[in-house]
């Protein structure tokens, strides 16, 4: 139906715009290892959004393809979460440990949704997600417990992610006509907190305190940042249309 | 001396010298420059492809482009253990690398500037490492041969998909042939050199085949490429950029124009299109990269403490 | 108190107070607040719009672009200037914004998601500030209302040029009208906010009117601005988004819909869609630059010894 | 006739770009003073480029708004020098320094070239031109005498654009074809690098000593920059064909 269409969309372009930002960083992570596993994280979470794009383009006979190059920014639903810039290094992990503590809760819950392509999906994103989180824990005890200079730059990555949280439990009027299908975003808050707090504890680090932002994603309102993320990855795909590759 | 002894009976024997085995030093420092730089070209060789990473042109494209060029980081980190496994370090040649003291293929200080370059570079540039690289799965050095082992095993994949880049194109809308079309001329008298100088000018290769560290000459393996390009052009429907390229029965072998080496030596000396910016895209993200390093280091090392402690 | 009485001369008789003058401390504090408030303004305004610079669609608009966030700096510089004849200084202003202990426009803490924005944000929200700044050309503190002139000069410049943007784009192509639609619709309630709450909810406006720093009430310079959007939006054949809004023969004025201030207070408490981004921007400008400013500082005092040296 | 429109796509091509990669400064200078000054400065540049756009558009019917949106890179013109990464604000400076000095010197002979056109934009440039090397200068001098981090960063800013100096004073075969009416390049190396000499002398740096780049911006052969560049400021214009703005 189009509301599981649109609802698949969400997860689809999250994930689509996530894999976008994390593939920019092969040839540029602070080590060779960093390369290796910011790439595998882009894969898997590329993979992801095929399958959400890909079921979603079901609905109206549209590829993955036409929803990932073709759609201008409005017609995209993903979190501002998600368009946050990679910044440096600490940047990229804090937005990953949101993204992963969230795609994580979301993907175990929808893994028993009553739509079987939404939850074989996420069952096979789950396991994947939690190495991400993993990873992203691993790096949050690092640099909090590292230098004095990478405690201060995490904290502060930690604090400019943090107005971006909220939007991701902020329930839309599709959801309610999902009952059963999709994960109701306002039920995850507790789960998804609850677990970074428990990173952050470990990290003795302090959950931050920042005002959130209105944001819009779901709504098809988006941050400064995805207009040019869009130019760069369809510049290419659009300047040959009906071409395949 | 019986340790020269017995480091010639396995040569001799075509056999594996390992880590702990003695060997002479020259036979160390032959494999140390080669491995180093090697992994160095791993390295410095993501760049070219990972332009085009946010700008792949299909879903399924970025998905192999980056699956591709993060095995490349793999690559490197095989090699760099391999070349540890004599005694450098992984720092020592990452400051040899970004001083611009370290050698690494020429070939990627050409710009890719565009799509179709991820085909000619898999099909041409990857198609002539595997051809110089299979050999040196029988390498003598032991680390060195397994890693090259599996290095062979990603790298034809990763020919295999540069061909079906190209098939594509050439197969697709005029604009996307020309495309290809455009990059194989690019990329066709580049990846011929990187078989090295003709052999009556290649003043190293012999001491490395009596080592059996090299097991060709640089003509023969150029020739054996050549062969292998010829008919697959002809499937991809795409011209090899030179007007005398035919098959001479009396010679069993592929005659071709004269290579000019010119353009190559300009790039070994450093002024290719890119060396700079490759040197400099590296050190960026080495130098971007140093407070993560030194946190995990501080990490690790405090973690090791408080468990010492607890012990 | 001779003092006293000879600042309540001057203002009686609208004249202008100077930075040597003596003023009481809450006046100067209102306009400590007030100036550097409006110079912050200046200084966020231009990320929403800059936003655009790279990707104006002809090289005319790019250029007129360019140079309006340019002159929005320059007012910002004339206006911390300004706040500076009353004893604070850049530095400090700076550090309080990026603190977030400073406020701005919140006009500024919406996104500017489609070009149409650019002509949106000139002809209303320029437009609403004129109609806040005209009056404060006669502020009675000199250096602030001497800037003000020059702003509101440049300001209705900019003004024009939004007018024009949406012009082009309402009789355009279909979505470039749509585009221009879409923008009024989501600037439109937010301009009107910019003239602050209603006046009898408006604590402070009495104080600043008596001090003939503020000239006309809220709801005055509200429906002022109204009044003159209203035939404008006619020949940009575009709508204004209030089906209440029309014209009242008894009142003499127009008759709107209430404005809903919880988006507005949201705005305000830092909940807006940008406010965390807009600072973000600002610190990083502000802190990537610092080793430009310490290097000038440097410079500027080895400078000024060798030359007393030489003196 | 198409020669002259090819050189005047050469000086327009280089001002376009370098005006595209000064306007991204405005709002993130490093004071408010070089927000303006940089401002100024790309509006100068970009003036420049829409001169010689307009010019080379002549000999075959395109506005400068047809050139600068609707060719895709390899149509474009321009020395890798103009592509050089905007970077941090060291590299912006050490980038105008090359750049202002060959315009100055460039500009200057061209105004007295037999094409009454490019005689004319050049004539008008000149002084402009003028102020963006003084502005440079003073920075180059503000940064190298200034405090060990900014000498050292300066320094190497130098180093890192100075491969793509010698594309500059290469000939083109076009350039046979105008004599008189173009400047040749290869004239104007020793007058260029003598200005820039006598201002690295005035600031106690040494010319760097590397290695050219063999660029081929006047052939169409680009840096990875100029790709992502172009995609970012055409995405807007390419999306709405034949509309006017």
């Amino acid at each position: 139906t189009p509301d599981v269409a649109a609802y698949a969309l969400w997860l689809g372009d999250d994930a689509l715009v996530l894999a976008q930002q994390l593939g920019w960083w092969i040839s540029r992570a602070p080590e060779l290892e960093e390369d290796v596993a910011l790439g595998n994280i882009g894969l898997d979470v590329l993979g992801h959004a095929r399958s959400f794009l890909r079921y979603a383009g079901t609905a109206d006979g549209r590829s993955e393809d036409d929803l990932a190059y073709w759609r201008d920014e409005p017609a995209f639903r993903c979190a501002w979460l998600f368009q946050a810039p990679n910044g440096h290094f600490g940047d990229t992990i804090a937005r990953q440990l949101v993204a992963s503590a969230f795609q994580l809760e979301l993907y175990r819950r929808l893994a028993g949704s009553a739509d079987p392509a939404l939850a074989a999906i996420a069952t096979k994103s789950v396991k994947e997600v939690a190495y991400h989180l993993d990873h992203a824990t691993q790096w949050i005890l690092r640099l909090a417990g590292g230098t004095e200079l990478s405690r201060e730059r995490i904290e502060r990555s930690l604090t400019d992610v943090w107005p971006l949280v909220d939007e991701l439990f902020r329930d839309e009027p599709v959801i309610d006509r999902l009952e059963g299908i999709a994960v109701r975003p306002s039920t995850l808050r507790e789960p998804v907190l609850g677990r970074i707090q428990a990173i952050l504890d470990a990290a003795d680090l302090a959950m931050p305190q920042v005002a959130p932002s209105m944001a819009g994603g779901r709504r098809g309102m988006h941050s400064s940042r995805l207009g040019y993320l869009l130019a760069e990855m369809q510049v290419l795909a659009r300047a040959h249309p009906g071409a395949s590759w | 001396q019986a340790a020269q002894a017995q480091f010639d009976r396995i040569i001799d024997a075509d056999g594996r010298i390992e880590p702990r085995d003695w060997m002479p030093a020259a036979y160390r420092k032959t494999l140390v420059r080669q491995i180093s730089q090697h992994a160095h070209s791993e390295i410095i060789g993501m760049q070219p492809e990972a332009n085009w990473i946010t700008r792949a042109p299909s879903l399924k494209r970025k998905s192999i482009l980056m699956a591709k060029v993060q095995d490349e980081a793999g690559h490197g980190l095989y090699l760099y253990s391999a070349a540890q496994t004599l005694g450098i370090g992984r720092e020592e040649m990452t400051d040899q690398l970004i001083a611009g003291r370290a050698r690494y293929s020429s070939i990627f200080n050409y710009p890719t500037p565009t799509w179709a370059d991820m085909g000619a570079i898999g099909w041409l540039v990857d198609g002539a490492a595997i051809a110089n690289q299979v050999p040196l799965c029988r390498a003598s050095y032991g680390p060195y041969g397994r890693a090259m082992v599996r290095i062979c095993k990603e790298e034809s994949f990763h020919q295999r998909q540069g061909f079906e880049i190209l098939l594509e194109l050439s197969q697709g809308t005029e604009a996307q042939h020309r495309m290809a079309q455009d990059a194989v001329d690019r990329w066709y008298w580049p990846s011929l050199m990187m078989f090295g100088p003709p052999d009556d000018e290649s003043p190293n290769s012999a001491q490395s085949m009596a080592w059996n560290i090299k097991r060709f000459s640089n003509d023969e393996l150029r020739q054996r490429f050549v062969g292998m390009l010829v008919p697959q052009a002809e499937v991809l429907g795409l011209t090899l950029p030179d007007p005398n390229l035919a098959w001479n029965d009396e010679t069993g072998a592929y005659d071709m124009s004269e290579i000019d080496w010119t353009e190559f030596h300009e790039v070994l000396a450093g002024r290719g299109p890119c060396n700079a910016q490759r040197l400099q895209h590296r050190r960026q993200a080495h130098e971007d990269g140093a407070w993560v390093r030194e946190a995990a280091h501080a990490y690790a090392a405090t973690q090791a403490t408080t468990e010492q402690v607890a012990a």
